[in-house]
């Protein structure tokens, strides 16, 4: 037992041959991936939501075929699709004007589409939450005269702000599991070094429940602060039962 | 210089990366030897395997030698170096089980099989009228499903499925049933590496490059470091 | 764009598009109800029942949903051929599937993402109205019934089509547990074949096609009751 | 009743604080069937608080309710709070009293028609149909029936108003509670329901009606309460009340009717 | 004003619909600095939609407004709705305009003080201390000072309808919009707002004022507004309008406050 217990250790030990320092920097990179994304996707979201409620046809067709098919399409699917295929035509047509090739960051590219995709997810959260807003604080803010910004930033955005926690924190509880899908432009982060390091050793169990409770110290670290988010924008809210 | 892409998971032991993220393994000894007959700088470049083909078509590398096996259907999208191994196909199963490989021994039973690999179309050809197919993304988990007596059979390469084998848990449990008689057809081609159609240069230069290491002697001592037995299969 | 492999491999597409659809209804059907119970314990239940649900649904969101499906078919499912007598059994056919699985965990994980939701959309129901309902004598389960859930719901008709869609997204980890499900037949096509985009092309028709319908059926639940804006 | 009682309501020594803030400071008030009683003071002095604790929708810290002979089971949880013995009994009073908020509270997810057959159809039991047309009858009286497939947020405020009373007249209770029921109508209306809430007493229906128009409380009651400081400070008929008050606090503050 | 027009408010021709519902039919009215302007009518006249029309809450369907001197610029969108030619303009009369609306619209995450000082501070450009000093002494004014760090959730319907009167007298408006501005208040109170509206009418501010208190109405306005289906049906000095109204459906409506 003493022995097996020994061994498990060396297999999370920070150096190398343990594996704990993959394991480690596989999660910094998920939280860097999944931070990136959902702040793209809370810039395209926020826009997205008040596009379609803004009552400009055009924009919400457009937001709406954004919403369908961004949501629709495999993540997968983009990320490949943008980073080789979109590029590689871009360079055809760049090399056809005598231009120079160009080189984006794999990553870079990853991030933005996985924010892409949480953005289109972000409109329909952010569209509930603004239209679950008591009409008449909105019109209070008009009647004072407040403009588009500061009537979002000091009424809407507060207000809003309780009835779509719970779906961003959704949101961004999922977005720290797919990161994984960077991978597929040749970055590693938590899913794949535990996959990695359980196919090299063999002891998956020790891996899977290792990164398991890595994932599950991110959210309970989110947790708390979505909790303490919660807590401070429910001011002023009575008790319900 | 040539760039060689690897999938970036472990398929011990071929290519695995340990802890401080060197590769190691047969397939990368091959390729060093390679490289060094072709007197080439070499560089790996990893990428998840549903990247392979797509980065290798926009020349962010431009070979992949990732145990990929030579395919007819493959072929028409990419094209292939002479093979470098080969192994035979082999079916195991639970110690109490008949022995055997052929279609009547595997009547009525489910047979593990890893996604798209030779394995698989030799089971469409062969065992599909008779047994059940349950895919598995990895052998692993085909192991562990065979362990659990969900399936009868894991049908595979021969390699891995020896190591399983001597290990603790497929010591105790299971016994290899046969290898399935060959047919170059769907077996036969082998594992090789994958190239752009337009790279013919390159392909000639590798083939070159793998003809003689075999003929060199490089080849059995780089085999000899992993396997007990010759790999390269029947010619 | 070639698809000449369509002829060879439908049968298996429309199975596996058959697999996905099925993982899809019976999670989100279960889910969802499940989902009620777990928010109102969050939101009403003693502090008790209210801890048990904020853990499961911590742990459930908190861990990835790959690892909670291993754990139960790799965990829990193969410890189950222990049972004396379980092969015999008529369920045996139905425990030794993958999908049963695949359909267990997706459930369980859908449940956890959804109740989050509700939990905030329950207490977005504005004080008054539930004290209205009090006030006319409703039972707690009548007033959840006509008052708290339908209105709840209705906040959060946007989120929840959300939720549905992203659950369609999960469905290709069943293929992990053995389950061919639609993306997994592209995968197959596509290791066979070395195809990158176009089985991908066709997963991304279907997946379009539903969620298409969900945005559509969700519109036309958002649209039964007029908001003022 | 069984015990032919003719005291619809009682209301024993209420008490409540909110925080530290002692709202109610021990109020009580009878009511006979077919009383209606209006209660009368300054904003924020409590009356909506003491409708509230009626049908418990606040939970009182000390005192008894006893609505038509039968008294609210309260007890003391552990923290020291006041607790119903039996939620079931309470749901049982409530589908007696019908209440009209100061704000409302129309159900936003119903229409008009749909919000006053609610509790008949799913606390009463009644039929939709009989209930339907129960409500029909009511919303004609108060001007409604063209509105009732409209949603509560796009009527007027005198229309939610009047959906609001028509909601609570149609579970025909024992005892209503109004609490400012004429805050958003026009005089004309206000005249309507002071005439609805008289035929209400004759039937021997019982009302308790928190109201800031005096001359609807001197009209419309046989008896008023004027609430000062968390206490009862006079009460009587509203001939009393208006015209010769004995407390100077009453006095002031029922001035402004004459002026 | 650089015209020095004492036209502090001009409403011309304004038309409202609702779908098919017409609630305005063409109502105009001019409002002189320092004019007290009442408008009545029955539930559902239009009154508030005629204020809500005046501050663009509403998109008049036809129909001019002019704002101490400037007349906002309207234009007809494609669809043929209105729409006005620069929301910067609409924004910027708007915070001329004070409204205290029916439903008092409070901020629900704001405590009363940040309610009150919140457009001085963020649309008008005032320092938080000079704001919170003048909300302090319009709290004070109102019987509101220990309640404001209250959130509105947690107030009476008098102390949420005070908020929101010191709200918009917070930005010391040109012009004032009140929408039954007394409705939950008791007597003293609408007393107090009384010779606050006479206060500031003194000042030269101009009012127009929804209400269903006629006597109050009496009291505060030098004009009266009689809105009947959609229409003006009468307008004049208060003298006019409730004791020798010219229209028969304006004598029936003001008879009540004789009664
Ligand atoms: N957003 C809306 N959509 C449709 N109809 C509306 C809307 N707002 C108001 N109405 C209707 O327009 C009419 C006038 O409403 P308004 O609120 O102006 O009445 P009011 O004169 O203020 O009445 P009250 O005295 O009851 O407040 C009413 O019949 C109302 O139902
Ligand atoms: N939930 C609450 N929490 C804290 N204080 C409260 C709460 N509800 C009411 N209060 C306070 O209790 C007092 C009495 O409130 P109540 O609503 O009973 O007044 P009211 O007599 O109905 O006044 P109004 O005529 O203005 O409606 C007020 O000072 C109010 O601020
Ligand atoms: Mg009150
Ligand atoms: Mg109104």
């Amino acid at each position: 037992m003493a022995a097996s217990q020994q061994g498990i250790l060396d297999l999370l030990s920070p150096y190398p041959p343990g594996w704990g320092g993959v394991l480690l920097s596989g999660a910094a990179s998920t939280l860097a991936i999944s931070g990136g994304a959902f702040l793209i996707g809370l810039a395209l979201g926020t826009g997205g939501a008040l596009g379609k409620l803004s009552g400009i046809r055009p924009l919400r067709l457009l937001l709406e075929l954004y919403t369908t098919t961004i949501r629709a399409v495999p993540e997968l699917i983009l990320i490949v699709g943008l980073y080789y295929a979109g590029m590689d035509g871009l360079n055809r047509i760049f090399a056809m004007l005598n231009l120079p090739a160009f080189e984006l960051n794999g990553f870079a590219v990853a991030i933005a589409v996985l924010g892409f995709v949480q953005g289109a997810y972000m409109t329909e959260v952010l569209r509930g939450a603004i239209l679950a807003i008591p009409v008449g604080q909105i019109e209070a803010a008009k009647a004072f005269g407040m403009g588009p910004r500061l009537r979002f930033r000091r009424i809407i955005l507060p207000a809003l702000l309780p009835n779509a926690l719970p779906g961003l924190a959704n949101l961004w509880m999922s977005i720290t599991k797919d990161s994984a899908l960077v991978a597929v432009v040749g970055y590693q982060e938590l899913a794949l070094a535990t996959r990695l390091a359980g196919a090299s050793t063999k002891h998956y169990f020790v891996f899977f429940l290792a990164s398991a409770l890595l994932y599950l110290a991110i959210t309970l670290v989110s947790n708390a602060i979505f909790k303490a988010i919660e807590h401070r924008v429910r001011r002023g809210q009575p008790k319900l039962a | 210089e040539v760039r060689f892409g690897i999938m970036n998971e472990s398929y011990p032991p071929f290519f695995a990366k340990d802890a401080s993220g060197k590769w190691q393994g047969w397939e990368i000894d091959m390729m060093n030897a390679v490289c060094e007959q072709m007197k080439e700088e070499c560089s790996v470049v990893e990428l998840s395997w549903d990247g392979l083909i797509p980065a290798l078509q926009s020349k962010k590398f431009d070979v992949i030698w990732s145990s990929m096996a030579n395919t007819s259907e493959r072929s028409k999208v990419i094209d292939f170096t002479d093979k470098y191994y080969n192994t035979p196909s082999t079916l195991i199963g639970p110690k109490d089980q008949k022995t055997g490989a052929t279609a009547d021994d595997v009547k009525g039973k489910t047979i593990g099989i890893q996604v798209s690999t030779v394995q698989s179309e030799y089971y469409k050809k062969y065992f599909a009228n008779v047994a059940d197919e349950k895919t598995y993304q990895t052998l692993d988990e085909a192991f562990q499903d065979l362990l659990a007596g969900r399936i009868d059979y894991v049908f595979g390469d021969s390699l891995a499925l020896d190591s399983f084998l001597k290990s603790d848990a497929g010591l105790d449990c299971c016994a290899k049933m046969g290898d399935v008689a060959d047919d170059k057809d769907v077996l036969g081609a082998g594992v090789a590496g994958g190239l752009r159609k337009e790279d013919t240069d390159l392909k000639t230069k590798l083939n070159t490059a793998i003809a003689a290491v075999r003929a060199n002697g490089k080849y059995d001592e780089i085999t000899k470091k992993y396997f007990d037995f010759d790999i390269y299969g029947a010619n | 764009m070639t698809f000449s492999w369509v002829s060879s491999y439908w049968p298996l597409l429309l199975t596996g598009a058959w697999q996905t659809l099925a993982l899809l209804v019976i999670s989100v059907t279960f889910g969802f109800v499940i989902a009620i119970g777990l928010a109102f314990a969050q939101v009403s239940g003693g502090p008790i029942l209210r801890s048990l649900a904020r853990g499961y649904c911590t742990f459930f969101r908190g861990t990835p949903l790959l690892i909670q499906l291993w754990l139960l078919y790799y965990g829990v499912g193969s410890l189950l051929p222990m049972i004396p007598g379980i092969r015999q059994s008529l369920l045996w056919p139905i425990l030794r599937e993958g999908f049963f699985f695949a359909a267990l965990s997706f459930t369980l994980n859908y449940a956890a993402y959804e109740a989050e939701v509700l939990r905030g959309a329950l207490l977005a129901v504005p004080k008054g109205e539930l004290e209205a309902g009090r006030a006319f004598g409703m039972r707690p389960f009548t007033l959840t019934r006509r008052i708290w859930l339908p209105r709840a719901i209705r906040i959060a008709l946007p989120t929840i089509g959300g939720e549905i869609v992203m659950q369609l997204k999960a469905t290709p980890l069943a293929f992990t547990v053995t389950v061919m499900d639609l993306y997994a037949v592209a995968t197959k096509v596509r290791q066979d074949t070395l195809l990158v985009y176009e089985p991908l092309i066709v997963v991304t028709a279907f997946y379009l096609i539903i969620t298409a319908i969900i945005a559509r059926a969700f519109r036309f639940l958002e649209a039964q009751v007029p908001v003022r804006r | 009743m069984a015990e032919l009682s003719s005291q619809a309501l009682r209301v024993e020594e209420l008490h409540k604080s909110f925080g530290s803030h002692q709202v109610l400071k021990g109020v009580s008030t009878t009511a006979n069937q077919g009383d209606v009683i209006s209660i009368i003071g300054s904003s924020g002095s409590g009356k909506s608080t003491f409708l509230r604790c009626i049908n418990l929708l606040e939970m009182p810290d000390r005192g008894r309710v006893i609505v038509n002979g039968e008294e609210v089971a309260l007890r003391r949880s552990r923290q020291g709070q006041m607790q119903p013995k039996s939620w079931r009994q309470v749901e049982r009073i409530r589908s007696g009293l019908g209440m009209v908020f100061q704000s409302f509270n129309l159900w936003a997810h119903m229409t008009v028609l749909e919000n006053v057959i609610e509790a008949p159809v799913h606390v009463l039991g009644i039929s939709r149909r009989e209930a339907t047309e129960k409500a029909d009858a009511l919303l004609a009286k108060v001007g409604l029936y063209d509105k009732r497939d409209a949603y509560p947020a796009f009527l007027s405020g005198g229309q939610q108003q009047r959906t609001a009373i028509a909601r609570a007249l149609c579970i025909d209770p024992a005892v209503m509670l109004f609490d400012e029921p004429t805050s958003a109508l026009d005089p004309e209306l206000v005249g309507e329901v002071l005439k609805v809430i008289r035929d209400l007493a004759d039937e021997g229906r019982t009302m308790l009606l928190v109201t800031h128009e005096m001359r609807f409380a001197r009209d419309v009651s046989n008896h008023v309460l004027f609430l000062h400081e968390g206490r009862v400070e006079e009460e009587g008929p509203p001939q009393q009340i208006f015209d010769a008050p004995l407390s100077s606090r009453c006095r002031e503050f029922t001035r402004t009717v004459h002026s």
